[in-house]
């Protein structure tokens, strides 16, 4: 029993990782441009394919497409920005939304037409074979994925607290105006925040996919990942974080002592309750404003 | 102290000359010309709504003024950019301070050098901000946002000086503080002068502001009204009369 | 222009639209009929959701889930007590409105995202609830709704759907009208703008905000409700998130608070994906691209464009004018 | 200050655009001429089971073009429309609607999805517009009356034949099911329990559901060990039983994993690789890959009208479904009508395309067209048969 509910809780946590980054990517966003880019989801699902192409296509070795698959989601993050948002960074923010959902119904769409809607499997280097330790039981995948993660998330603690760019990130999330006044290019800044988020929603879609298959509905997950960021408190990174585990390890557990829908349900039921206790998530300070 | 002439001062620093600025469809300024010359300071006077932050905006480039021209060091700078402003050497102290409330006060001032990148220069800006503010030193890696008033507008100051600044624009400094503080923060725009950076001041403090300034300005709803050396402006019945609260 | 051309203008278009809204359905064939009933369901929900989201301002997306409530609802009640059609669309409609009341309640303290992913978590749930409550719903198994009658009229055609959703849309449109342009929708308003300020001026916030919840519920059920007579099948896949997140595209493409913009975003969602059918899988990259470009032009929507352009053209009303947020 | 734009007016724009956007309206008799029969579909082809959609389309559109190019069948051409319904039932409504109207189908033809077909039946029969082998194998189509027949032996059948294998054939003892929480997965689910209960005495050691999206089912997994089940009976799709198999091996159980047709397909085996190696399932028609003059038509046909789709088990499906009905044509005659149709499909009996596999029309209480199933199972790699064809007994839900 005991080893049941740990390796629940480790394959959880292996899927809340994802959810997490997918979040990350999110809050970045948000906390940088006050923009909600629904079409985070889809920079996960074209990683995949991306990654795919190279893998596959041109039989690139893995580390070297790990790479070009984080620089290309990148500037795919940094063309979605110019191309669609920009021009109507002024307009109200549910146009944004609205123009974000337009955006991923095009690149879910241009993944259909061009790889087709059946699944494609996406080698990994982490192999799904069981590891046993103690009362733990896992995959070397359950553990890639984490480790993975866990250094995503620390590479990105680093930048933010260590180099000038990261805190240059961080003052024009709190006052785009005074960053201005020291020099910071906010519209650099802007760019460089999508350019980041959908490379860690690039790495995402390199750990997931291998799990979940490749197909263009894959951004599906990012409705989930969107929940986790919410139930951390929306605009606060550890809360996207700890929301994205959160949320991981609860549908598992929930899955396992109830049914699949009680599972897919947990998660709502979850928020709403924290939600009605605190309005801003877990992590929340200040009410989100401007939507 | 330096010059209380009448006129100006060797070349002027910075000249604003015509410009008018527009929210929306609404104008901010009417026209606006004044001088700033090297090593003075220059304060301008006026009643809430008469234009004074948005002159200081239009010069550091927060809003582009749609005629007229600002120049600094000889160069057009309208219609740059603040981030290319900045790096020319004007530091911008906003109304309300504007820090950075969720960084800490290190943090705050390591951003105020943004835009310079001789670490040893930083350094030594740093301890000499440390130096002239010690509250900061104490503080360094307390949250910007948990700072008092006066202990804010410090690091405003501060702030700005992090880049070294030869023309430092500052936005109603006194605003909300105790008497005491506003004596504390005078001093320290004298000091900040005297060390060789030229000053425009904007203020409320009508008295005050003339006590430190060299030269004044009056902006009335969109223009310039009154000019003058600010020993003349202290004299001046309307002056009085409008911004000195005396009859 | 004068402003009794702006009038005269203004008249014959009403007269026009109301010419062309009753005779179309005698120059049509089903798939036209049935397209532009389907057009009024959505054109409902959307009047409800615009209430609330556009004027108002709370986000929601759980809206399939109070149009699945009404669906549902009356889908039972027919079936299973053989009530009169006309009574299980109000009661429908009732019910929903009251959830609407009851979810609005929780939901006072939350506003922006967070409303927004509670309502979306509202919509998960009662999704769940159409499978597991299986005794009234037929779960998975999907539910067949025999045609609306009333008092012996039976509305099986496509053709007397139509009219009976055309009048139910007519009235409800006009509701909605009397309903902003009085006291409430000024409320609702002030409520949008600045939550504080309304309160000072004294508009009970509590009362106000759950009062959109419920009304907006009320239109969406009633929509839910006619649109099971309707289309004849409910199934409970068809309420899911994706249906929530296409009303809300629908008032932001047609434009927020903005009744016109209800009905053209309506119009708009549902008429564009049958002129792109024959594209086959080129559909939804050709939908999707016509989305964007779409708000990228009109960041108001289609409402927002007409006002611009009545503006430019006409010089009636106001330009709508996005703020600056970025400075140059 | 601006009046609020009134809201009639707007009736007129969209009303308008309603008709200018629609108005092409062509008349033209019930889908035949002397040249021309056209067929309809309504399909998802960008949605959640798209990828369905799309190969089942190409095949039957490889069938299609085949014939149009040898002249036609009795001189008539065939005409494939297929709508977008993206699995929804409203939009299958007004998809039907469109075809019936406006493209004047003389047939609905693999029409896919339950819910969606079934939102459409009623609508169908009124209109006397055959629905000929829809694309779902819920055992509703064996008895929804004249207008409907179905082609392949249903889920719940299916079921019945594992159930049957695995209690005599294997003598396993524990049971488990693993299903999708939908009307799908129900259908063989239900199946299996009431034929466990009625045959055996028996009822399922556990049963573990799932949803669709569904990405991760160590719960499952752990669930499905905890019982101590020796197989589990999968009402899936490809998509989860290879991932269901790792996440019960990285947990040490490795139970027999037995499915419905919908798991056959070579999909599953590029996806799980060596962890479906093992696994089970049952097939309605052959492999793509089997011998057989018919799948050396398909294969050269697939290859030269559908060139970058991959041969599997659902354009073949498509593809079978075409043919079937070329030969309705073919016995209708020259004077086709939609009774003689019907009439013509139902009279063939012991028809072989060419791939070993008879088709006999069930009679009118079961309108399918074949009942035959045979094993398969995974050998090194590549799904291998493990019995022979064999007659399905009807097998009900209840």
């Amino acid at each position: 029993m005991v080893e049941i509910l740990t390796s629940q809780v480790v394959s959880g946590l292996a899927t809340g990782c994802v959810y997490a980054l997918i979040a990350l990517g999110f809050v970045l966003i948000f906390k940088a441009t006050d923009v909600v880019n629904f079409a985070q989801g889809e920079f996960v699902m074209a990683s995949g394919f991306i990654s795919y192409t190279l893998l596959i296509r041109f039989g690139l070795s893995y580390w070297v497409v790990l790479l070009v698959t984080i620089v290309v989601s990148g500037v795919m993050g940094v063309i979605l920005e110019r191309v669609v948002v920009r021009p109507i960074m002024d307009a109200p923010i549910f146009s944004i939304v609205i123009a974000t959902i337009g955006a991923s119904t095009v690149l879910r769409s241009s993944a259909g037409i061009v790889y087709g809607y059946d699944v494609l499997p996406l080698p990994t280097i982490f192999s799904k074979d069981p590891i046993r330790m103690g009362v733990l039981s896992f995959t070397v995948m359950d553990a890639g994925v984490i480790g993975s993660s866990l250094v995503i998330m620390m590479a990105l603690y680093l930048f933010f607290t260590r180099t000038k760019t990261g805190m240059a990130m961080r003052a024009t999330a709190q006052s785009q105006t005074a960053a201005r006044l020291m020099g910071v290019s906010v519209k650099g800044i802007f760019s460089l925040t999508w350019a980041i988020s959908a490379a860690i929603g690039g790495v995402a879609g390199v750990l997931i996919a291998p799990i979940i298959y490749l197909d263009p509905n894959l951004g599906v997950i990012g409705v989930k990942a969107f929940a986790g960021a919410i139930l951390g408190g929306f605009g606060s990174i550890p809360g996207a974080i700890v929301g994205g585990m959160l949320l991981g390890i609860l549908e598992n557990l929930s899955g396992y002592f109830f049914n699949a829908g009680i599972k897919q349900v947990s998660t709502y039921i979850l928020l709403i309750v924290v939600l009605v206790v605190r309005p801003s998530g877990l992590f929340g300070a200040v009410a989100v404003k401007r939507v | 102290m330096s010059n209380r002439d009448n006129r100006a001062p060797g070349p002027p620093l910075l000249t604003v000359d015509g410009i008018e600025t527009f929210y929306g469809s609404i104008q901010a300024l009417k026209g606006i010309s004044f001088e700033v010359p090297e090593r003075s300071i220059v304060t301008l006077l006026g009643a809430n709504g008469a234009g004074k932050s948005t002159t200081l905006k239009s010069i550091s480039g927060l809003v582009a003024p749609a005629r007229g021209s600002v120049t600094f060091k000889g160069q057009r700078i309208d219609r740059r950019p603040s981030e290319e402003i900045v790096r020319l050497g004007i530091s911008h102290v906003p109304e309300g301070r504007d820090l950075f409330p969720e960084l800490t006060v290190l943090e705050n001032l390591k951003m105020g050098a943004y835009v310079r990148t001789d670490k040893r220069a930083i350094q030594a800006s740093l301890e000499r901000v440390h130096a002239r503010f010690p509250i900061l030193a104490q503080r360094r890696a307390q949250l910007a946002g948990t700072l008092s008033g006066g202990e804010q507008q410090m690091l405003a100051i501060g702030r700005a000086l992090m880049a070294a600044p030869t023309l430092m624009l500052l936005d109603e400094p006194s605003l909300g503080l105790a008497p005491m503080l506003v004596e504390e923060i005078f001093g320290i725009i004298r000091e900040i002068h005297a060390s060789g950076t030229t000053v425009l001041l904007v203020e409320q403090n009508a008295n005050k502001a003339l006590s430190i300034a060299d030269y004044g300005y009056v902006l009335e709803t969109g223009t310039i009204s009154l000019a003058g050396d600010s020993r003349q402006l202290l004299k001046d019945d309307h002056v009085r009369r409008a911004y000195l609260g005396q009859r | 222009m004068a402003p009794r051309t702006a009038e005269r203008l203004r008249v014959s278009f009403v007269v026009a639209a109301a010419v062309v809204a009753l005779a179309l359905p005698n120059f049509a064939d089903d798939y036209i009929r049935h397209v532009a009933a389907r057009l009024f369901v959505y054109a409902l929900v959307a009047l409800g959701l615009n209430l609330l989201t556009g004027f108002a301002g709370q986000v929601s997306l759980g809206h399939a889930a109070f149009f699945a409530i009404g669906a549902y609802t009356a889908a039972a009640l027919a079936e299973r007590w053989q009530w009169p059609s006309a009574l299980c669309v109000l009661a429908a409609a009732f019910f929903t409105g009251v959830v609407g009341y009851l979810l609005g309640l929780p939901c006072l303290r939350l506003s922006g995202l967070y409303l927004a992913m509670a309502t979306l978590g509202f919509t998960f749930i009662v999704q769940e609830m159409l499978l597991q409550l299986a005794v009234i719903t037929h779960g998975s198994e999907g539910m067949r709704v025999k045609p609306a009658a009333v008092l012996g009229f039976t509305f099986d055609s496509d053709y007397r759907k139509y009219y009976l959703l055309l009048g139910v849309t007519v009235v409800m449109l006009l509701f909605a009208r009397n309903l902003v342009r009085g006291r409430t929708g000024r409320a609702f308003l002030a409520i949008r703008e600045n939550e504080r300020a309304a309160e000072a001026m004294g508009v009970h916030l509590a009362q106000y905000k759950t009062i959109a919840f419920a009304i907006s519920a009320l239109y969406t059920g009633l929509a839910g409700a006619l649109s099971a007579f309707l289309v004849g099948f409910l199934d409970p896949q068809e309420f899911s998130f994706f249906l929530s997140i296409q009303f809300i595209t629908i008032i932001i493409l047609g434009g927020l608070a903005s009744l016109l913009g209800s009905l053209l975003g309506a119009a708009f969602l549902v008429i564009l994906p049958e002129l792109l059918a024959g594209l086959d899988v080129w559909q939804a990259l050709v939908y999707g691209l016509i989305m964007v470009v779409t708000i990228i032009f009109m960041p108001f929507g289609l409402s927002g464009a007409i006002r611009r352009y009545r503006y430019r053209w006409f010089g009636i009303g106001v330009e709508p004018v996005i703020p600056r947020r970025l400075g140059h | 200050m601006s009046r609020r734009v009134d809201i009639l007016p707007v009736l007129a724009i969209l009303v308008g655009v309603l008709v200018l956007g629609l108005s092409a309206v062509t008349l033209a008799d019930d889908g035949i001429t002397d040249k021309e029969v056209t067929v309809g579909a309504g399909l998802d082809l960008t949605g959640a089971v798209a990828n369905r959609g799309v190969n089942i389309k190409a095949g039957m559109e490889a069938v299609f073009n085949r014939v149009n190019e040898a002249g036609g069948i009795h001189g008539r051409k065939i005409k494939l429309v297929a709508y977008d319904h993206v699995y929804q039932p409203p939009k299958a409504v007004i998809n039907a609607k469109r075809l019936v109207e406006r493209d004047k189908i003389f047939v609905m033809m693999g029409h896919l999805g339950t819910p969606t077909t079934k939102a459409i039946m009623d609508y169908l029969g009124e209109k006397h517009v055959p629905n000929i082998f829809p694309a779902t194998l819920a055992s509703i189509w064996t008895n929804s009356g004249k207008w409907h027949i179905g082609d392949l032996a249903t889920f719940a059948d299916q079921t019945g034949l594992i159930v049957d294998y695995l209690v005599k054939e294997r003598k396993f003892k524990r049971i488990a099911s693993f299903y999708q929480d939908d009307e799908y997965g129900l259908d063989g689910h239900q199946a299996g329990k009431a034929r466990l209960k009625h045959q055996y005495d028996r009822a399922y050691a556990v049963e573990v559901d799932y949803k669709r999206a569904d990405i991760d089912f160590s719960s499952q997994a752990a669930k499905l060990k905890e019982s101590g089940a020796d197989a589990v009976i999968l009402q899936a799709v490809y998509r989860e039983p290879p991932r269901l198999a790792e996440q019960c091996h990285a947990i040490g159980y490795h139970p027999l994993f037995i499915g419905v047709s919908a798991i056959v397909l070579d999909k599953t085996i590029e996806l799980g690789g060596k962890h479906v190696e093992g696994m089970m399932g049952v097939e309605v028609y052959p492999l793509p890959t089997d011998p057989g003059a018919f799948l050396d038509l398909y294969r050269a046909d697939m290859k030269k009208y559908f060139p970058h789709l991959a041969l599997d088990t659902t354009n073949l499906y498509g593809y079978q479904k075409a043919a079937l009905f070329v030969e309705g044509m073919q016995r209708a005659g020259k004077n086709l009508t939609r009774d003689s149709l019907l009439k013509a499909i139902e009279s063939i009996k012991d028809w072989d395309p060419g791939w070993g596999l008879k088709y006999s029309y069930g009679g009118d209480n079961r309108r399918v067209m074949s009942r035959a199933a045979r094993l398969v199972s995974v050998k090194d790699g590549k799904w291998t048969k493990a019995s022979e064809w064999m007659e399905l007994q009807e097998t009900g839900r209840k």
